[in-house]
């Protein structure tokens, strides 16, 4: 099993949701973070011209099965995908062991 | 007692009562416009500003101001205050005092100790307020007999309170984060709906604050405190849009923050001249301050390296003075605009330059001493982690 | 000047103060309705209002509504208003007008032009709210003639500024989102607190909106006020109970943000009729207003699929209409259920039919220019990454 | 009308209006004070209290409490209050009444059944609240006279609330969490700003409520009202300085929820005497009080192990029982301190335990047949989600 | 050592917690993230009726030797479970090095 | 390439910062957790004294090349020390694809 965590932008988040269940991925997690990378936003306050790279986004967390892998990542380079700096990061890891907590149920079984 | 004089003291109870809601706005405002992890300390402050107003300026501040007359400099002082028939009057100048005290705290926000805060608070309310306000506002101080106008308290009570307030915040410092290699660094508000909110309820506590300064409203007095809260309305209008226009062309977004001080620039700008100017005087005044207050608070925080993070000294003590000054421009009567000549813009300047004096000279002298006593900064681990968890033991965000 | 005319200004000033507080209901009921992605957008566009409001109704608006009546149609214009012992109703009247342009800002929230809004908010101040007004309010204006009654406004006020916004919210297209493959999906507010502290403090305002309509307290005027409190407070409560049990039956839940909406709505109806009906008779357009509110939001919802956030079309619109066509019905004088006959009913269809005539289609014409000039959208990214990032270029909440 | 009487009753309006917005103080500490997932539920029951309020005090609460007495202890009741110069004080009693029946609300935050709490909402409304409340204000009822004091509501409003609060919060039983292992947790407010909040606009609330009580303006009570005022002010101030004071001691931080029930405190207890003591005995009852709060705060959460999350029992009942106790000692005619014997002190404690019993039996009556029959209190799961999911369906915070 | 994400019912955080203290699990670090899985939770809003699959969920990461890994992972099997839709998932993933700031410690022994 | 996951003060958070920009280290996502470990707090409210270990952390995730790893571990390692309770922890694990979302570009290439 694989985790894939993707950084994404906020505003395409819900693009890349739909797109999810298209490809019947219908289970993660995700949250607000705050992002440190090559894009960066202007701002003013009370007269101060600033810009930041810290910039809002959203994490997902998705556990897929080996098979799913590809398939997940490819829908998520693609819904996500803007073409400006800034439209994030996908990683993927190995998971070793899962479980679902309601039957018990391990492993690949417990993602379906 | 007759019925104009009951309806005279409705209604300075019922501005009283305006007034004191302020202390709720200047809370909002500055909770709104520092960070999340010092809003306990900055409620704190704010309402024991007023605890100890309340209960200072009964026990001496009033009769320092308002007792009577020594040398035209000071009120003769007696403890506990309690004519009968003055208390409409104890309670209106009971709650103009904690205004004045309560701006110093958005000034030095962040980084100062609690306690030294509550002393400071005390001299404001017992010695450095009433002192000057007895010049102008008790009827034989030496600025009343000048001819000096400062209807309702552009000098007495915001320019004061901004005075200490530049003095508080040069000698507290700049908050840890603030200039880095000496530019200085944006730390933005942690919620500006409390903000505009706060901005919402001094607003409407103007009205009270200049409204109820007539001191009467039975008589001509009712026509006057409808003129008055219509230059009131005006001035903060156009403060708030001189403000939006100049930031919007400046920077090319029209900045709440800057909007949102632009009303309270307008609001302390017309205070002096309130019940002197004109509609039209209102507008020019308001626009004036509007504008000013935004290079105010760059030149201070840019020029001069003082933080403020609710830019108090630019709202309060520059606006304040100005406004003040202005009348002597704008006055339907004296007025340099309306043919008036120059003396009156001269007395008041005499009487700003000599209150901006005294509130310099003994917020420095106080404040000093305190500095080299207790301290005025909390630690920088205090300061990094948040005055709350330090100086209060709770956060006042949880679950 | 006698007792009894200040005794009247002191009270038309009051409850000016208070309704001007209304500025800041109207900002939070809007702010926690909608998400906060839009915050800052939505408390500049109510100060903006205001400002707006105040500068613009003095300048020319108050003598267009209450200038020396031209056909029974216009008031006469004259700019910068500047009667000395008119200057508590130029307060009063701008006050209100402020309200009408601020309705619409709540149906249009989170999707559209900040700089557009503030033209059309203009336009609300200086034309499309004066107008309709003179007619009613002017005392020469032709729906007076034929003898219409709409004390504090439910029509003049809140009928017009919610036909203006359903134009706006039809013409500037529903937000992104809100309607997928034809559904209407719920976009949450995003703190119901703000908007349940919004509706306290316009609750709070139209004890002053209504009760100041009466624009005199003295003589007979006292107990007319104390009456016109009760029947306002009864409304408000009877629309709260009736949202609160319908939501309850049909969805199996009481409802908050309809609740308030309810009150909201009862409060919005009984303001025409609040003087000339008894307190049955306000709980009875209470009661209807509440119900009606709750259907009136779903019908514009699901089936115009008219994207209203805050629910301002059928609040202020509908339940505007509404409650002055039911003085037809319930006016102690004149009233259907009191054997008046049809004839008030009339009266009230007509004037309503007309007002709402006038403010659709002005809107319509001014809205249609701007859409078809300078634009009445924002573009897509946004709204979708919101407002105050790219209008205002920071974020109400920080850390 | 004579203009006096216009002029009290205009005051007595301008001070219900004030108490009115009680109501959102009382909504945002409540909600500040406890966890977010229940705000949307607190809400809920603050505004269907005064909607409840609204329509049965109308409807016979007032008649129960105001009508002709029969035997001293209950009025002649009849339906649809109705008399047009009256309306004034229907008004006035409306909005002290909604006080009393939100005060318990507080005290079973997080926990109760809403439909429960709407039911004895409306007892509250109808039979408990007005029938102390005739014994002590209509004129003829027993402890009237006895010559007790109760001049604003310390016991008849307060006390009641309070009494009701304990019964109340032992027969629903504590927060799962509260106590583990016999000991007591604590559950911090979510929103302590929002407390602060509530407190400041409680504190404006008051001069109405204890000032309107006066029950006229014009000729001596204008005095009477400022010196009101005055005593209102000194004792919250008085009460939160104690507060503070008291916990830096003893816990080594200011704290700031006590610090606000201490201000809280500090009012209830001043509210029977206002009228009777001097700024003096103000300045006492308002330190007795703050100390009192912080100590019954822990007795009851601690030793009698209540769980009340906001401090209501402590606040209401226990500061309102003693405040009006301690009119027998420090008022300026009858107290102990000046001389007047032990005759006052008797009969304020006689009426305290009368009403104090009445309030504590009825309840414990209406309550337990509640309990008995629907229920007090939900279920563990929809207390642990918190009551917002279940009992209405939404959160009150999105994005 | 390994890593163990639980993504649970808020209202279970408590039990949870106890049960890993009661195992001498004393250290994790906890966020709330928003889940999307089986779970349907209804809401009315404003007369729509709507339902989400968006449910408000507590995330917890804990880092254990190999030793625990078992025993961590049956407590949160237990005393997260309800048996109901929505209970949650647990996965385990490997954790190649581990530092403990304050000393500098490394690995199994940073984590006691 | 490996992830690392530190669970720093917030107090630290700026020097930590900085010093990974100095090492060029541009490129990561943080959010606030709350952290249950050794160090206590404690706390007073409305008269109960109360100390809990459940205390407000950052937790920054950083995705690195391998040749990264140790600088930026041992950049951690001191600028988020003050050798109190409490300073937190550094976890490293495998990570074994990386995307670029805004150029498709795959591992090392993509975090550059
Ligand atoms: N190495 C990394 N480790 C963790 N998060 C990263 C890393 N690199 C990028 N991110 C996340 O991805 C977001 C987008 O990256 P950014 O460099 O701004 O744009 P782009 O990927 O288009 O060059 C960042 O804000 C950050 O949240
Ligand atoms: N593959 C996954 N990756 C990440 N998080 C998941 C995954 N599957 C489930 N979750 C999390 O677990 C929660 C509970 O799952 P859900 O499917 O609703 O219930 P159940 O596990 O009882 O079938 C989800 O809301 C989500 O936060
Ligand atoms: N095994 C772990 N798994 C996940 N997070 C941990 C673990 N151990 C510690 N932490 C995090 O590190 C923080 C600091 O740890 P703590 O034990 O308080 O201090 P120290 O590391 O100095 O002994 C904790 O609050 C928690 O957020």
């Amino acid at each position: 099993m694989k985790k894939i965590e993707a950084i994404i932008r906020k505003s395409k988040f819900g693009e890349v949701k739909n797109a999810l269940h298209q490809i019947e991925v219908n289970f993660f997690s995700y949250w607000d973070v705050t992002g440190v990378g090559n894009e960066k936003e202007g701002h003013v306050y009370r007269g101060i011209s600033y810009s930041t790279s810290d910039i809002q986004r959203r994490f997902l967390s998705i556990v897929v099965s080996d098979a799913f892998l590809d398939r997940t990542v490819q829908v998520i380079l693609k819904s996500a995908y803007t073409g400006e700096v800034g439209d994030g990061k996908i990683f993927v890891s190995d998971v070793s062991e899962a479980y679902r907590i309601r039957t018990g149920e391990r492993d690949e079984i417990s993602l379906k | 007692m007759d019925t104009n004089t009951a309806l005279d003291i409705l209604w300075i109870l019922i501005a009283g009562i305006l007034v004191f809601f302020m202390q709720a706005g200047f809370t909002l405002v500055e909770t709104g416009f520092t960070r999340s992890k010092n809003t306990v300390n900055i409620i704190m402050k704010n309402i024991m500003d007023f605890v100890i107003g309340t209960l200072g300026f009964w026990l001496i501040g009033y009769t320092i101001m308002y007792g009577d007359d020594i040398s035209n400099i000071i009120g003769n002082p007696s403890l506990f205050f309690d004519k009968a028939d003055e208390m409409h009057s104890l309670f209106f100048q009971t709650v103009f005092c904690a205004t004045s005290a309560t701006i110093v705290s958005g000034a030095i926000a962040e980084r100062t100790k609690f306690s030294t805060y509550l002393i400071f608070s005390l001299m404001m309310t017992v010695l450095i307020y009433p002192i000057s306000g007895h010049w102008v506002w008790q009827g034989d101080g030496w600025l009343t007999d000048l001819g000096f106008i400062d209807f309702a308290g552009s000098s007495v009570v915001h320019m004061v309170g901004g005075c200490a307030a530049i003095i508080a915040a040069k000698l507290v410092g700049p908050r840890i984060g603030k200039y880095i290699n000496g530019k200085s660094a944006a730390i933005p508000g942690h919620n500006l709906l409390y903000g505009a909110l706060g901005v919402f309820i001094l607003w409407l506590g103007w009205f009270g604050f200049n409204g109820g300064s007539q001191l009467a409203f039975s008589g001509d007095s009712a026509n006057a405190v409808a003129g008055i809260i219509i230059t009131t309305n005006i001035a903060a209008a156009a403060g708030g849009l001189a403000a939006l226009v100049v930031t919007w062309l400046q920077f090319g977004k029209p900045d709440i923050s800057m909007t949102l001080n632009g009303i309270l620039g307008g609001l302390v700008g017309i205070t002096a001249g309130t019940a002197a100017v004109s509609p039209e005087g209102a507008l020019a005044i308001g626009l004036i301050c509007g504008v000013v207050v935004v290079y105010a608070i760059e030149f201070i925080d840019k020029k001069l390296k003082i933080d403020d993070p609710v830019g108090a000294i630019s709202v309060h003590g520059v606006c304040g003075g100005l406004g003040t000054i202005l009348v002597g421009v704008f006055a339907k009567e004296g007025g340099l605009i309306y043919g008036g000549g120059f003396h009156l813009l001269g007395v008041q300047t005499i009487g700003v330059a000599a209150i901006a004096a005294w509130a310099l000279s003994i917020s420095f002298v106080v404040l000093y001493i305190l500095k080299k006593t207790i301290g005025l900064r909390v630690s920088a681990k205090e300061e990094i982690d948040g005055l709350d968890e330090h100086e209060h033991g709770i956060s006042a965000y949880n679950q």
